[in-house]
């Protein structure tokens, strides 16, 4: 059972993924998986090693192209945009959707500012005439560029990057850079956004952060997430809808709580119980105040 | 007093300019687990490298055994045998498990390779199932198990493990914690663990140090740590898988 | 506890030690790489066979260099690179130094002095006199430049390796070269229209090979570039083949002055000047400089736009481009077209000063000498490149002018022979001390607080 | 055309082979270089080029000394001498242009490399002179073979590419030298974990790379007569074009990217124009990569996204 939501508008589905089967020469990826992704939510996929978690967001972001199967987006016009037959950049441009990525890809040369205004290509692009006007000084750009700076401005302070707006990319720390692949992403007006493990490698703190950033998302734009996490913790807490893997096929599907108590994933997934960590936390703590005593 | 197996002395490690390491101390005893937590980008790795002198110290000194090891080569210092098992695994994905295996034994000009290789398998009996395939098709679990293996291979003095966890179910990561304890409990074996997974970390090592941004901010045994109510709210409170 | 560890006081006098047995190493190496070729010289006799001649002297002396070079290396050059590297390190920590006036108004006093160039010269060495220096250093050098910052877009900028650049600068060559000869359009009529063909062909030959990635679209690169210098050898009937094409029109002042000396609109005659070649020569300075500037103007406004922004993003990573929406091929496209376009123009440009072109000035070793400038100036800077162009451009021919060592070594030693081994040493060694160029940091283009210069460790160079 | 056209065929395959021989020896320096520091050694032709000249001055030498040296004995000497001043200025020119910008820039290299090859050709112009070096012809055997004529040269360069080929994959393949070589290759950090002196194993693969230049450079001499300081470019980058054919950092690759080359340039100026021969090796090669963008047997590119 799905947990009732109290806006039942905004949980029509924004990414169906039908019977999607991929195939790496002899090796299957992902075999006949189909789940949905309901707009204005967040939802998690997660999974073992090697369950294709990232071979299911590369096809979604048109990296890869699935073997057999149906990825549809619908967007809020109404448009539906089947992401199976679309080229890489076009996923972004037309179908609204944006990525990051497992070992985050920023321009490290470049800028944080200007990494948020590549993101802007398109519609500068525009705005510019394809470089034509632009390059007349036509003024239509310049208010576009002076647009551009204020959105990426935005961002910045969201992600709490805006003192850093004038270093490279390459000098932030990792948390940092994380947030700024997510505000960058952000910048394409996406209306799906796909992160493959944002949380990895960031410290407990940083983590808090992330989960703010990521609630700010799906609540003051109305994107949808689709996220790929290891951390348990971070799928737990934010996450509205969780997909569980393994071995290519969906084991689980439901709210955090469903898939938490579902005998398939504890046995699966994640092999340990959180009791075993309390008593041997309560044990240790137990000698230590002894011997303290 | 006896003098540890190895010593890291006020060692300070520089990307550029930035300053990686800042004035680290750290001390392995023969026989022991020594783990050392963290969160990411604190420089565990760092120091794993400059132990290795893959990105040397600028100042302070590594010594091993008794030797000033800072300034010497990489290959150099594997001819101690230091063998590290290091982040991201690093395996040679177009060579085949047993050519991997070979690597590590080439210290010795794979003199005792057959007798090692028998041991490897029996601690990991999945590498004796892939020994023909190329190491690139493993999956990740396997992987790590073929990293070790493969640093163990060289008969190390001090074996250096960067993040085994990482990336890795939970199932996998009980699997080769046991691996590590049966070894050191077995051969003695000295083990210098880093790891962001404080936990498992921590509750298979002996000794271990916690580092921030760089610096060597607590030390002590294991259990202290554990129980210690900062360490649990940076590291084991909400994160542990 | 007991730390072997070297004693720093013995170091001083094992570094001298050690200079004379590196020295030593050196010495024997040098003489087995220098024995053949160098001990004995092939020759040909009355016969017209092959005979030897000893020339063991110069072998020695080719030996001891080595020898000294390498203790001077190990005892001085060394230390003294260590020393500098650590200050810089422990510098970097402190102030960052203030720009003088110079460094401030670089640009501003360059622009100043290149326009002042041929009227001083004239000042200085006369009409006749000063042909040389306009013509060999001032035309040279900045055809270079415009070469090199027209290549700057497609290496530097969007990180695209093109090996055969050369090929666009030969068609703006034979597009005008051609096209003047064939149908007697004018130079101004045919430098916008060589900009065009050139960008054409940049855009046929860019298109199928721009999926690839890194050295394998280096290699088709310098494949295009053979196979268009080849066709222009065989194509005899139209290209007159290695003969080349002479006689082509001189650029006039815009149709309105000639440089022809029997036209009836000559420039000299026009102003009752004395007849001079010198005029033309000057006038083709000043039009090569407003190419440059167009060059340069064009690439500064490009980077600060979305076309310019998304080259360098693919050149720091085109995958994350794609995932935000950025075409890549077409992108990549446009860069090759518009680097393409500006070999173009330097290309009809060079009909035009020659008067002659032939398939001889579009070798290979062209294009590897505009991508050494490009990279020896640090990618994407132009006032780099422009600094490497007048280094290597400028420094070689001045070795054409060392006719006094002829005085010194005899009326055989020909220094013209030495010109392109001291290139290429002088290659090698800029690039081993300066790796990242002159100028290795770039300029944002744009920014919130203040614009700061993004160090040259944080950038990529590209796939491709 | 003379005689038979399916006779034509084979004495123009057989010509093709020959030739694509010798690339195929220079494309594996190119190959060995690339695969280990992912560098294209564009100096590399003009080792080859040294290797000539070594090889010919060798035989001056002997004949200098001896008045009838025995050919096959010349053959060898001048090969060993070939092999020994190819591989000393290779290791040099890696220790000097090629070490001190290891793990900087990927472009720095490339330009030191040109640098080199610039430095080489000009080099030998200099200390040589320009003009084209003949020496008389040292075997001229041809034999008759159902009416197409092979030449003992043609043998010899056959026997000898196919000898170095086999020393050469057992060498990679086979022994811990190769292994550290591929471990290099794929993760230089790693294998100096695992104790393997990078540095040394690089210079190894630099002077594997220049002896068999230096073969091929023999046998170019053998087969053609004449040398000339230039003679480094068109080689070269002929080579370099079959190493990438075949697949960069590929050993088979290179051998069978030198042989196409061969047979397209013997076969294309046969049947169609001498002229055109490097048009049409060079469109083959743009053509290739189009369909197969990592050469014939090279690895094909994986995206890691």
């Amino acid at each position: 059972m799905m947990e009732p939501r109290e806006n039942p508008m905004n949980s029509d589905v924004i990414l169906k993924v039908e019977h999607v089967t991929m195939r790496f020469g002899g090796l299957v990826a992902i075999n006949d998986l189909s789940f949905d992704v309901r707009r204005n939510e967040i939802t998690a996929l997660i999974g073992p090693n090697g369950a294709g978690k990232t071979t299911v967001f590369n096809c979604v972001t048109g990296f890869y192209r699935p073997t057999m199967g149906r990825i549809l987006m619908t967007q809020k016009s109404g448009k539906v945009c089947h992401l199976e037959r679309m080229t890489d950049f076009t996923i972004n441009r037309e179908a609204k959707v944006a990525r990051t990525f497992q070992n985050i890809r920023l321009f490290t040369g470049l800028t944080v500012l200007e990494n948020l205004l590549v993101a802007q290509h398109n519609t500068l692009m525009r705005a510019s005439g394809y470089t034509v006007l632009g390059l007349l000084g036509f003024k239509g750009y310049r208010n576009a560029s002076v647009a551009a700076i204020e959105k990426a401005k935005l961002w910045l302070e969201r992600a709490d990057l805006l003192d850093r707006a004038d270093d490279p990319a390459g000098d932030l720390s990792y948390g940092a850079q994380r947030r700024l692949e997510i505000a960058r992403a952000m910048c394409t007006d996406p209306e799906l956004l796909c992160l493959d493990e944002p949380a990895a490698g960031l410290n407990p703190r940083e983590s808090l952060e992330l989960n703010k950033l990521l609630r700010a998302i799906r609540d003051d734009t109305g994107t949808s997430l689709l996220l790929i996490e290891h951390d348990m913790s971070v799928v737990m807490e934010i996450s509205d809808h969780v997909v569980v893997l393994e071995y290519g096929t969906k084991i689980s599907d439901g709210t955090p709580d469903e898939v938490k108590n579902d005998p398939k994933v504890i046995a699966a997934y994640l092999g340990v119980d959180d009791e075993e960590v309390d008593e041997v936390l309560d044990e240790i703590t137990h000698a230590t105040d002894e011997a303290q005593a | 007093m006896t003098q540890p197996l190895l010593k890291v002395e006020n060692a300070e490690t520089y990307y550029g300019n930035i300053r990686a390491l800042s004035g680290v101390d750290i001390e392995v005893q023969k026989g022991e687990i020594v783990c050392l937590i963290g969160a990411n980008g604190a420089g565990k790795s760092t120091l794993m490298m400059t132990i290795c002198g893959a990105q040397p110290a600028r100042t302070g000194r590594i010594i091993f055994e008794g030797t000033d090891i800072t300034r010497m080569p990489t290959h150099e210092i594997a001819r101690l045998r230091i063998a590290q098992s290091p982040e991201g695994r690093r395996i040679f994905q177009r060579m085949t498990v047993t050519e991997n295996l070979q690597m590590g034994a080439s210290l010795d000009k794979l003199a005792y390779y057959k007798e090692d290789v028998e041991k490897m398998f029996t601690l990991f009996p999945r590498l004796k199932e892939r020994q023909h395939q190329r190491a690139g098709t493993l999956s990740g679990g396997e992987q790590q198990m073929l990293s070790i293996a493969r640093a163990l291979m060289a008969r190390p003095k001090l074996l250096l493990l960067d993040e085994p966890s990482l990336g890795l179910a939970p199932l996998i990561i009980k699997q080769i914690f046991e691996a590590i304890r049966v070894l050191n409990k077995e051969t003695a074996l000295t083990v210098f663990l880093v790891e962001q997974n404080a936990f498992a970390a921590l509750k298979l090592s002996d000794r271990g140090y916690v580092m921030v941004n760089g610096r060597v901010t607590m030390s002590g045994p294991s259990k202290e740590l554990l129980a210690n109510p900062e360490v649990r709210a940076a590291y084991l409170e909400g994160g542990h898988h | 506890m007991t730390v072997q560890s070297t004693n720093p006081a013995s170091k001083q006098e094992s570094l001298v030690a050690r200079g004379l047995r590196e020295a030593f190493f050196a010495g024997l190496i040098s003489l087995g790489m220098f024995s053949l070729y160098v001990g004995l010289k092939t020759d040909q006799n009355m016969l017209n066979e092959l005979v030897l001649v000893p020339r063991w002297g110069m072998l020695a002396i080719f030996v001891v260099l080595a020898m000294i070079g390498r203790f001077l290396m190990i005892v001085a050059v060394q230390p003294w690179l260590a020393a500098r590297k650590s200050a810089r390190a422990s510098a970097a920590h402190g102030q960052a130094e203030v720009p003088g006036f110079v460094a401030r108004n670089l640009t501003v006093l360059a622009v100043i002095a290149l326009v002042l160039f041929p009227p001083l010269v004239v000042g200085l060495f006369g009409m006749q006199g000063s042909l040389k220096w306009i013509d060999n250093f001032g035309i040279q050098i900045l055809i270079y430049v415009m070469l090199a910052w027209g290549l700057n877009i497609v290496v530097g900028l969007a990180g695209l390796l093109d090996l055969g650049y050369v090929a666009f600068y030969a068609v703006g060559a034979y597009s005008y070269a051609l096209l003047s000869s064939y149908f007697g359009l004018s130079f101004w009529l045919l430098l916008p229209i060589s900009g065009i063909l050139a960008a054409f062909w940049g855009m046929v030959l860019g298109f199928p090979v721009l999926r690839l990635r890194g050295d394998y679209l280096a290699v088709v690169t310098l494949a295009f570039g053979e196979i268009i210098r080849l066709v222009l050898i065989n194509w005899v009937e139209v290209t007159k083949g290695t003969f080349g094409i002479s006689g082509i029109a001189k650029a006039s002042i815009f149709g309105i002055w000639s440089f022809d000396v029997s036209a009836p609109n000559n420039f000299a005659k026009a102003f009752d000047l004395p007849m001079s070649s010198a005029y033309y020569k000057i006038f083709l300075f000043y039009v090569i400089l407003a190419l440059c500037a167009l060059t340069a103007y064009v690439s500064v406004r490009l980077r600060s736009m979305p076309i310019g922004r998304a080259w360098e993003a693919l050149r720091e990573d085109e995958i994350a481009c794609r995932s935000l929406g950025i075409n890549t091929v077409t992108t990549k496209l446009t860069a090759f077209a518009t680097g393409a376009m500006f070999g173009g123009f330097a290309g009809a440009f060079f009909g035009a000063r020659q008067g002659f072109v032939s398939p001889e000035s579009f070798v290979f070793l062209e294009s590897a000498v505009i991508l050494a400038i490009v990279v020896l100036g640090g990618m994407g800077s132009l006032v780099g490149i422009a600094i490497a162009a007048v280094v290597m451009v400028g420094g070689t021919e001045l070795l054409r002018e060392l006719t006094f060592l002829k005085a010194v070594f005899g009326p055989d030693f020909t220094p013209e022979l030495y010109r392109m081994l001291i290139f290429g040493l002088a290659m090698v060694i800029v690039m081993v001390l300066k790796p990242r160029g002159f100028v290795g940091s770039r300029q944002p283009t744009a920014f919130l607080h203040e614009r700061k210069a993004v160090s040259g460790s944080f950038t990529k160079e590209g796939h491709g | 055309m003379d005689g038979e056209p399916m006779e034509y065929f084979i004495q123009q395959t057989v010509n093709g082979i020959t030739l694509g021989s010798i690339y195929g020896m220079i494309a594996i320096g190119y190959t060995m270089v690339y695969g280990i520091i992912g560098m294209i050694n564009f100096a590399h032709g003009d080792i080859f080029m040294l290797g000539a000249f070594a090889a010919l001055i060798t035989f001056l030498v002997l004949t200098g000394l001896v008045a009838g040296f025995p050919v096959v004995a010349a053959l060898i000497v001048m090969m060993a001498v070939a092999i020994l001043m190819a591989s000393l200025w290779n290791w040099t020119i890696e220790r000097i242009a090629y070490r001190p910008l290891r793990g900087s820039f990927r472009l720095a290299p490339l330009i030191t490399a040109i640098g080199m090859s610039i430095v080489l050709s000009n080099f030998i112009q200099v200390t040589q002179g320009p003009r084209n070096k003949p020496i008389p012809q040292l075997v001229s055997e041809v034999y008759d073979v159902f009416g197409i004529s092979i030449s003992l040269k043609q043998i010899l360069i056959v026997i000898i590419t196919v000898v170095m080929m086999t020393a050469f994959w057992y060498l990679v393949n086979r022994t811990s030298l190769g292994r550290a070589q591929r471990a290099t290759e794929q993760d230089r950090k790693m294998a100096a974990l695992l104790g393997v002196d990078v540095d040394r194993t690089i210079s190894i693969t630099f002077i594997m790379g220049a002896a068999l230049a230096a073969v091929a450079g023999t046998m170019y001499l053998m087969y053609y007569g004449v040398a000339v300081f230039t003679d480094g470019f068109t080689p070269g980058v002929k080579a370099f074009t079959a190493a990438v054919l075949g697949g960069i950092g590929s050993l088979p690759g290179a051998l069978l990217g030198g042989l196409l080359i061969g047979l397209i340039e013997s076969l294309w100026s046969a049947y169609f124009s001498i002229d055109y021969k490097d048009v049409a090796t060079f469109s083959i090669l743009a053509i290739v990569l189009i369909f197969k963008p990592s050469g014939i047997l090279g690895r094909p590119e994986i995206e890691k996204v």
